[in-house]
C-alpha cells in the first residue's frame, strides 16, 4: 500500500504510462502542470493521447519531445505567443513523427469530460454545428432532438475518459485532499473523468486546513492517486495567489521552438539537463522569486461551526 | 501618432469594438484587443456590461493590471465569479451572451472564421492553434464581433476549414441548422465590414480615419461590396480617449 | 429601475405571479426557504407548480394553503416527520383541490435542471430505468444510445426552465453578488435555470466581502432579480454555520398537519396571523436565538493577490 | 434489554448494516440506522469507507454529533467535501459507488421498493412520499441494501409501483436493462433476506435472535423460500459493541 505522498518522479514513474491518455492543463491558462510535463518527458515516455482544451506550451512541448502521437484537445500554441511550432512541425512535416489530432472545441471538450466525470452516456450539444469540426474528427455524432417539434438538430459528444489527469492545486494534505480556488476550468470534471489522479501541491498543508473548508475542495480525497508536493509545478504558467505568470520566458520557448535545433537546445536547458522542479526552481533562481506572490488578498472567512 | 487628440490604430479599433457593446450586455471578452474594448465601454456607454472569460471568470470592472492571458492573477482578484468553464459556457449554449468577440487567421465573405488548417484538414499545408472556444461563440452568442488584420490572404473568398461558423454559405444557411445570432461586425485595422443583404454576406460599412474605400477593397480577398450607407468610423472621442488611458495605462496599445 | 434590494412582501409580490413554476427549496435538506414560502402563503399565490428534489415540509405547506396544482420533485413529506399529510390529502381525497404531479428522483431532476441552466437540449440518464417513474411522468423519453454497439436504453429527460428560483444564502452584498458554503445541492443548477433568481440573505454585507473569495460565489450577481435580507429565512430548515435545525418545530407541524383543521390552526399561527418574517422571528424569540449557531469554525484563507 | 451484552433490535440492524459494508468501499449512506451503520464500520472493519450523501457531502469520519437530516449543521463540519448533487450523484452514475442504503414503505420478493403510490398511480389509495435518491441508488449503486420493518404489509409479493428497481421482474430481467447492482441485502427487524438462485428472489438468509424462521415467513406478504443455508444472525460483538456506544453517544438506537 503506502501512502499517497511520492516524488514527482515516482508519481510520473508509476502512474503515467506508455499508451496513456493524459490531462495536462485543466484549467485552461493557469495551472498548467508544466512539471509533469517536464519529468514525463525526461522519462522518456511515447504515445501519449495529450488531452487539454488547451495547456498553453505544454504539448506543444510533449510533441516536440517525441512523447505525444495523438492530441485530443481545441487549441495547441503558445497562448502569449501564437502558433505552436512543435504542433506544425508534428502535422506539416511529421518532426518528429506524426500524430493524431482529436479536433474539439473548449466547449465539447468540456462536455465529454463533463459526460465521463458523471456517467453520462453521452453528452448533447448545441455547439459544433456549422463547424468543420464535426468533418475532420469523427467521433461525434448529429441527431434531431427527441422534444423538439421542428427539426432541430443536436450535436452529441461520447465520454471522454482519460487514464490520468495532473492537477496542480495551491494546497494539500498527504491523502489527496485539496483547496483550489480562482477559475476554475476543468479541473473538477476532468479529475472525476480519470481513473487516476495526481495532485501537485504547491503548498503541503494538514488534514485540518483542508476540512476547515469543504465547500473549497474541487473533487474528493479518497479519488486521488498520487499527492507530490512541488511549488511552482505551474511556472511558467500562474497559479491564483501563489505565482504570477512568466511571460518572458514563454516567449523565449516560442522563439526558440520555431527551429527544431534550437528547440532541442532548449529542451535540454530546461529539461532534459535539469535533474528534476528542484533542480528548475534553484535554476530558475531569483527569477521565480520575482513571480512569487507577496501580498495577501485573504477570502472573508466562512463559519463551519455546528454549535 | 503621438500626442493630444492622437490615437494608434488599435485604440481606433479598440473604440470601434467599445461602441458594439450596449450597456447591461453580457459579452464574451477574451484577451487583447476586446478586453480593453470591454473596459472602455464599461467606463462610457456601458457602465452595467458584464465580461466573461471562458476559463471561469465573470467581471464586472476589468483588471487594474495588465493581462498576458485571461486566467492571469490580476484577472482573479476582484472577479465577480470564479467558476467552471461548463458553467461559463453554459450561459452561452442557454441563449444568455448576447454578444461575443474572437479574432482569427482566415474569415470569408459570410464571416465563416478558420483558426484550425490551411489547405486540406488531413494533410494541411499549415497547422493552426485551433479552435479554443470560437466555435462555440460563434455558433451561441447573439452577435458575433471578429477582429482581424485586414489582410488579402486573410479575408478570403472561402476559408479552407470553417472553425467558427458565420453565416456559412450565406442566406439562411445558418438558421437552418437552428443556430441564432451570427457575425455582427468585423472590426479590422482599415475599417468595419458588416453583413448586408439576403444572403448576410460582409460589406464594407465603415472606412477608418485615413483610410479609403478603394484601399479597402484591394486588400480584400473577395469582391467587397459597399454597405447603401458607408461612413467614416469616427475617432476615439475624448470621453473614450480618456477611458482608454484608464484602461491601458501601460500605454500597450499606443 | 431602482435596486435590487427588496422587502421579502415586496420580492415574491413582485416576482413570484400566480401560475409560475417556482424552485422553493434547490439545497435539499438545508436552507429550504420557508419564510418565502410563508409569504407567498400570506400573499394567495394560486396555480403554482413547486419545484423541489425535496423541500422538506414546505411543499406541504403550500399545498395544503392551496397555492400549489402541480408539484415537480421526487420527494414531499416531512424530513424528520415522515409522511406530508397535505399532500396526502390533496392527492388521495382532492383536499383543498387536485394536484398534478410531475414524479421525478433527486437525480433526473437534478439533471433536468442542469440542462435548463447550461442550455442543453435535453440530459440523457442511466437511471430511472425500470422505475415506474418513467409510466407516471410521460415527459422521459427512452431512447438507444448510438454510441453503443450493443443495445444500451438511455432515458432522456427535457430542461426544466422554472420561472423563478428562491435560494437562501449566507451572506450577499445589495446588487446580488453572493457566498453560500456547505453542501450546494443543486442551487447552482436551480439559479441559473431559472428566468428570476431571489436571494433571501442571512446577513447583508459590503460588495468587497463578495469580491474577496470570488470562488465561493454560486451564481453571478448579474442574474439576481432581488436581494431580500432576512436572517433565519430557512427557519426551521438549518443553515451552515448560521442556523440548527428546528426539529421540534416541523416535528409540531407534522403533528399539526395530520387533521386539516389543525393544519388549518397552525397556518393561522405561524403564518397568517404573522406579519412578515421579522414578526415570525420575534414569535420564536428566545427559541430561534438557541438554535443561532455561535461557535466560530472558519475556513483557512485563500489568497487572491495578483503581485 | 439494556445492561452489559445486551443490545436493542435496532442495534442489532445496524450492526448486520455494518457488515455489509467492505473496507475501502464508497457507500450512499443516507439516513438513520445507516449512517450509524457507517459509523460502526469505520471503527471495526472498515476505518477505509468512505460515506456520500446526495445533497453533496462526502466524509471520511461521522459526524460527531446527532443527525436529524444529512444536511444538519454537525455533518457539514469536517466533511471532505461540500458539493453539488450532480457531482456526489454523478459517481453513482459513473460506477463509481460502490454499495447504497435505502429504506421503504413495501418491498417485493424481487427487492423492488415502492415508495410512491399505495394502490393505481393515477387515483391512489396512500400518497406515500416519493422517491428521492431512492431509484438512482437502486439503479446504479453496485449494491443495494435495504432496510425495511418486517410485516406483511410491507414484505409483499409485488409492490404497486416500483419506485426502486430489484431485480424488476426476476431473473435477467434487470439485466436486461444494462443496470448492474441489484438488491445484496434486506435487513429487517426480523430478518437478513438475499436474493438466490436463477431468478434472484429474495431468500430468508439469516435469523435475527430470538426469532425464527417461521415467524418470519409468517410476517412476509409472500412464499418466503429459505437459501441453502440458514444462520442465525450473529448479535453485536464487543467490538461492534464500542463503537456502536462511540457513533450512538445520546443512545438514540438503544
Amino acid at each position: 500500500m503506502g501512502g499517497k505522498l511520492l516524488s514527482l518522479g515516482e508519481a510520473m514513474g508509476r502512474h503515467v504510462n506508455d499508451g496513456d491518455a493524459v490531462v495536462l492543463g485543466a484549467c485552461l491558462e493557469p495551472d498548467v502542470p508544466f512539471a509533469a510535463t517536464y519529468e514525463i518527458i525526461r522519462q522518456g515516455r511515447k504515445n501519449l493521447n495529450a488531452i487539454a482544451p488547451i495547456s498553453d506550451a505544454s504539448t506543444d512541448m510533449l510533441i516536440g519531445a517525441g512523447c505525444v502521437t495523438q492530441v485530443t484537445g481545441a487549441w495547441v500554441g503558445n497562448v502569449s505567443g501564437g502558433l505552436g511550432h512543435n504542433y506544425r512541425r508534428a502535422v506539416e512535416k511529421q518532426i518528429p513523427h506524426p500524430i493524431a489530432i482529436h479536433d474539439h472545441s473548449n466547449f465539447s471538450i468540456a462536455m465529454a469530460l463533463t459526460a465521463a466525470a458523471h456517467g453520462m452516456p453521452y453528452a448533447p450539444l448545441r455547439t459544433l454545428l456549422g463547424s468543420d469540426i464535426l468533418r475532420s474528427n469523427p467521433r461525434f455524432k448529429v441527431t434531431e432532438n427527441p422534444f423538439s417539434e421542428t427539426a432541430e438538430p443536436v450535436v452529441l459528444v461520447p465520454p471522454l475518459k482519460p487514464d490520468v489527469a495532473v492537477i496542480p492545486v495551491q494546497r494539500a494534505d498527504k491523502d489527496g485532499n485539496c483547496h483550489h480556488w480562482g477559475n476554475a476550468g476543468l479541473i473538477q470534471e476532468a479529475a472525476l473523468a480519470s481513473d487516476r489522479i495526481v495532485l501537485l501541491a504547491d503548498e503541503l498543508v494538514a488534514a485540518e486546513v483542508i476540512t476547515s473548508d469543504p465547500s473549497r475542495v474541487p473533487f474528493p480525497g479518497y479519488r486521488v492517486t498520487a499527492v507530490c508536493h512541488e511549488p511552482a509545478a505551474a511556472h511558467p504558467s500562474p497559479m491564483t495567489g501563489r505565482w504570477r505568470r512568466d511571460t518572458p520566458f514563454l516567449d523565449q520557448y516560442h522563439r526558440a521552438s520555431r527551429r527544431r535545433d534550437d528547440f532541442l537546445a532548449w529542451l535540454d536547458e530546461w529539461v532534459l539537463g535539469v535533474a528534476d522542479h528542484h533542480a528548475y526552481r534553484e535554476k530558475l533562481g531569483g527569477r521565480l522569486e520575482e513571480l512569487r506572490i507577496k501580498d495577501d488578498a485573504p477570502s472573508a472567512p466562512a463559519n463551519y461551526a455546528a454549535k | 501618432m503621438p500626442g493630444s487628440g492622437s490615437y494608434s490604430t488599435q485604440e481606433l479599433m479598440i473604440t470601434a469594438a467599445a461602441r458594439e457593446i450596449r450597456d447591461g450586455e453580457v459579452v464574451f471578452v477574451g484577451m487583447r484587443l476586446p478586453i480593453a474594448a470591454f473596459g472602455v465601454a464599461r467606463l462610457t456607454h456601458a457602465p452595467g456590461a458584464v465580461g466573461l472569460f471562458e476559463c471561469g471568470l465573470v467581471r464586472h470592472a476589468p483588471a487594474t493590471d495588465m493581462l498576458y492571458t485571461m486566467g492571469d492573477p490580476p484577472n482573479q482578484l476582484g472577479a465577480a465569479w470564479a467558476t467552471g468553464l461548463v458553467q461559463v459556457m453554459g450561459q452561452l449554449q442557454a441563449g444568455r451572451v448576447d454578444a461575443g468577440f474572437i479574432g482569427g487567421a482566415e474569415i470569408d465573405k459570410f464571416g465563416n472564421i478558420n483558426t484550425s488548417y490551411i489547405g486540406d484538414f488531413s494533410n494541411p499545408r499549415i497547422k493552426l492553434p485551433g479552435s479554443g472556444g470560437a466555435p462555440d461563440i460563434a455558433a451561441m452568442a447573439g452577435r458575433l464581433l471578429a477582429i482581424m488584420n485586414h489582410e488579402k490572404r486573410r479575408l478570403v473568398e472561402r476559408v479552407d476549414y470553417v472553425t467558427s461558423p458565420g453565416y456559412l454559405g450565406g442566406g439562411g444557411a445558418r438558421a437552418e441548422l437552428g443556430l441564432a445570432g451570427g457575425p455582427a461586425a468585423v472590426i479590422t485595422d482599415r475599417a468595419i465590414l458588416r453583413p448586408h443583404g439576403p444572403l448576410n454576406e460582409l460589406h464594407l460599412a465603415s472606412v477608418h480615419p485615413g483610410h479609403t474605400e478603394e484601399e479597402v477593397k484591394e486588400n480584400t480577398g473577395w469582391d467587397l461590396k459597399s454597405a447603401p450607407r458607408v461612413v467614416e468610423t469616427p475617432p476615439p472621442s475624448k470621453e473614450e480617449m480618456d477611458a482608454l488611458f484608464k484602461v491601458d495605462k501601460e500605454g500597450f496599445w499606443r
